[in-house]
């Protein structure tokens, strides 16, 4: 399941959403993106995220079924937020469910380092200095890379 | 077409969206970018570090080889930063 | 933090509890496990967790600090409940809080795996066949393994 | 010394503790062990496979080279399963 929402978002229901009246679920991996106060353009008084509307729904749903292609999962969830948000403010979830932990876990992991590289997300911050959009990091290309299948 | 600007693309171009007719020599990405490059200072400016410039062809990414024609949806943006 | 209890816990309240009234935090990763029906010896009637009250504890204080000592970490959790579950029953959370994401994502892992080496509880299974304890799995062991330092 | 049995050791044993007084050649936990096992056909049982036999001492997992001494708590049971 996929969202993309201005609205913040609960996510012990989403969590038990993905449990609720099954009894094939082993474990439930989770991962939520918080907005930080620093960054490396100094004390952040907010972040502006931009999207795609169509586009972005199209590739997290993409994303999201490459995971299920590649692990045996009983469910999963991605929620991004878009629009104005304030430090310590929820930016994204990702959760996956499964029989087995172990692929609860990687399938999480994947999910996120895919999302960041290949969703169409912008993040503008604001800080005293005005706004200043979000340069794409190396690191998050090589987490990305490590998926690839060979 | 329909072409779609994102982020600080958006910002330097100083508009959104617009609805372009390129000639006809405008087969592929890389000739809608050498053309819309021509359009302007603003143009010129947005696009002038060219690997700063990911393209999706009806919401999908695409590569300076892949096909445009009339009726597609263009868009232009820096290397996503969501997540 | 860690929580050895019979009662079962709010994964909603326990994650919050990590970012809240703080501006430091990038990502919570989390794991939740869960009871499930079907085991290697058949259809599980319940599951018993069994633990030695005291030793427990401090073993998972370790395992915390361990996880503390090695990534860079804002918050951490771990609740264990014990006594008789019922399929889809919550067993266990493993939480933590990182102003990164990949020191959540791998402490959450570390965690997980160490946790189920290391901490003394004990499952018996109930199915139709009568009462049987879990034998440890040779997977989960080296699962452990991987983080352990040269 | 305080000994404590858990899971299919308890079941083995047939008790969840006990206060026993090792006779002094008993210094470390593999004597322990040998001297345990020699008490019965219960802790015979339950011992036969040493390497399936995990112990804490004061609640530390202990090898069989660690020392035992009036007072200390040890307990016997099998490889962890929780998680």
């Amino acid at each position: 399941m996929i969202r993309v929402q201005a609205e913040d978002f609960d996510v012990g229901a989403e969590l038990a959403r993905l449990t609720t009246g099954r009894t094939d679920v082993g474990g439930v991996a989770s991962f939520v993106g918080v907005v930080r106060a620093s960054s490396a353009a100094g004390d952040l008084q907010a972040m502006t995220l931009e999207h795609y509307p169509g586009m972005t729904e199209k590739r997290l749903a993409e994303i999201e079924a490459e995971a299920l292609s590649r692990w045996s999962l009983t469910g999963s969830v991605i929620i991004h937020r878009y629009g104005r948000l304030l430090p310590g403010e929820r930016i994204v979830l990702v959760a996956t469910a499964s029989s087995h932990r172990q692929a609860a876990l990687e399938s999480c992991q994947f999910l996120i380092d895919w999302l960041k590289t290949r969703a169409p997300f912008w993040k503008l911050e604001e800080t005293a200095a005005g706004g200043q959009w979000v340069e794409a990091r190396e690191s998050d290309d090589h987490a990305a890379e490590r998926w690839r299948k060979p | 077409m329909k072409l779609l600007y994102f982020a600080w693309l958006r910002g330097k171009i100083g508009k959104s969206s617009e609805e372009l007719t390129p000639p006809a020599f405008v087969r592929n990405v890389g000739d809608l970018l050498d053309w819309l490059e021509a359009q302007g200072p603003a143009y010129k400016a947005a696009l002038a570090d060219r690997r700063a410039v990911k393209v999706a062809v009806n919401q999908d990414y695409a590569a300076p080889d892949h096909p445009v024609k009339p009726g597609d949806e263009i868009a232009l943006f820096p290397p996503v930063t969501g997540g």
